[in-house]
């Protein structure tokens, strides 16, 4: 399945990377997350178990367990600062 | 209910009396308004810039005013929140609660204020003599939204 | 700190606009409008009328806002409260509170609310359809003064 | 020793005076409160213990046991209702 990747904020500099269209095997956000990490170097670093990151599915914040739906529009993105 | 996300100024006392116009069941208007600081964590702030997601932030927005509204009893509700660069003394963020009585506006404010530093989709990246930095978030506002979760 | 008694209405944005005028300081301002309603104890209300105690109005006023300053790290207060007759939709009062904080701006802006409406010497006589009657002090009042007393 | 008193809002109105300088043999506002009290009609329904007023001692508000200097300022008023 293929899902849309939006990357936020300091993410996004760190990856150089606005979006990305990601063609996947799993269902969950975690397989998502996996896959990410395993691109090694900076999406290692910032994707793993004890950094502070969040996941948006169609624009609804979820946790790691969550479903995927096909053509979702995912983001990923560091804790918010607004207000 | 009216929520806007804009590059633009806001005016507090516009967005106020819009609110209360050819009212008379208004009893109080809770109002809070952000301002850009000089100074944070110790360190000079220049600028600063909001960068959002687009789409999400007013879903954002409108889902935890609408939880605000099912929490009191709100006879009208602004939220206006700022992107771009911004500079010391610029306001960032508008709330304004019109209840009947005031500890449902104050309430609610605060309640709307709180949720929206720790769910909205808005980042902050300030300018400093040391050059850019992302600021970081707060354990001190996830302090505040838990407040909400034990009344 | 500004503190006024005053028959002449007041803008809340021009008294906001005052507090952070030339300042870079003020992260957050709390402020609170109260308005005069058309309907108060399940009667319509055509108009009430304030009087007060020249002289031990503004001093009990300075006491809380000088109470609220002790009790948290205020920037800069403002107190508005209108006296004479009003119609419905007026502005009663204005409290604003400039703070580097949200949490801190919140809270006086409330206390001082709080604390006016059970210690400052108003009292509001209302015109209704079945003709005058002075407002009743209200229980829920002096339970919102005594949350203060707790913390 | 001499007060000033002054009565606010109902008081005011059911007294149907605004302020009257009041000779006194007492040191405290209770005596004050007695004194006006004695008059009896509306005043002892308004001053007894029962009904809701404050006084305040030169602009302060004090309680029924607190002294009363001489050429004090005096309140008796209801319960505020402002804001």
């Amino acid at each position: 399945m293929r899902v849309r990747v939006l990357y936020f904020a300091r993410l996004r500099e760190r990856f150089g990377l606005a979006e990305e269209s990601v063609e996947l095997a799993g269902t969950r956000v975690a397989d998502l997350v996996a896959y990410l990490q395993a691109r090694g170097g900076v999406w290692a670093d910032e994707l793993s178990a004890n950094r502070p990151f969040r996941v948006a599915v169609n624009q609804d914040i979820v946790a790691l367990d969550a479903a995927l739906p096909d053509s979702a529009e995912v983001a990923i993105f560091p804790p918010v600062t607004g207000g | 209910m009216k929520i806007l996300v804009q590059a633009e100024a806001f005016e507090l006392g516009a967005e106020v009396d819009a609110m209360r116009q050819g009212r008379t069941d208004i009893g109080a208007i809770a109002s809070f308004v952000g301002l850009a600081r000089d100074m944070n964590e110790g360190s000079g702030v220049t600028a600063m810039t909001l960068e959002h997601y687009p789409g999400m932030t007013e879903k954002a927005l409108a889902t935890l005013v609408e939880a605000a509204n099912a929490r009191w009893a709100l006879l009208d509700v602004t939220v206006i929140h700022r992107v771009g660069r911004l500079l010391p003394g610029d306001p960032i963020v508008l709330v304004a609660v019109a209840s009947s009585h005031r500890g449902e506006a104050f309430a609610a404010c605060e309640f709307i204020m709180d949720y929206l530093k720790t769910q909205a989709p808005f980042w902050k990246k300030e300018e400093t003599p040391q050059g850019e930095r992302w600021v970081d978030a707060r354990a001190s506002d996830d302090a505040a939204v838990a407040r909400w979760h034990e009344r």
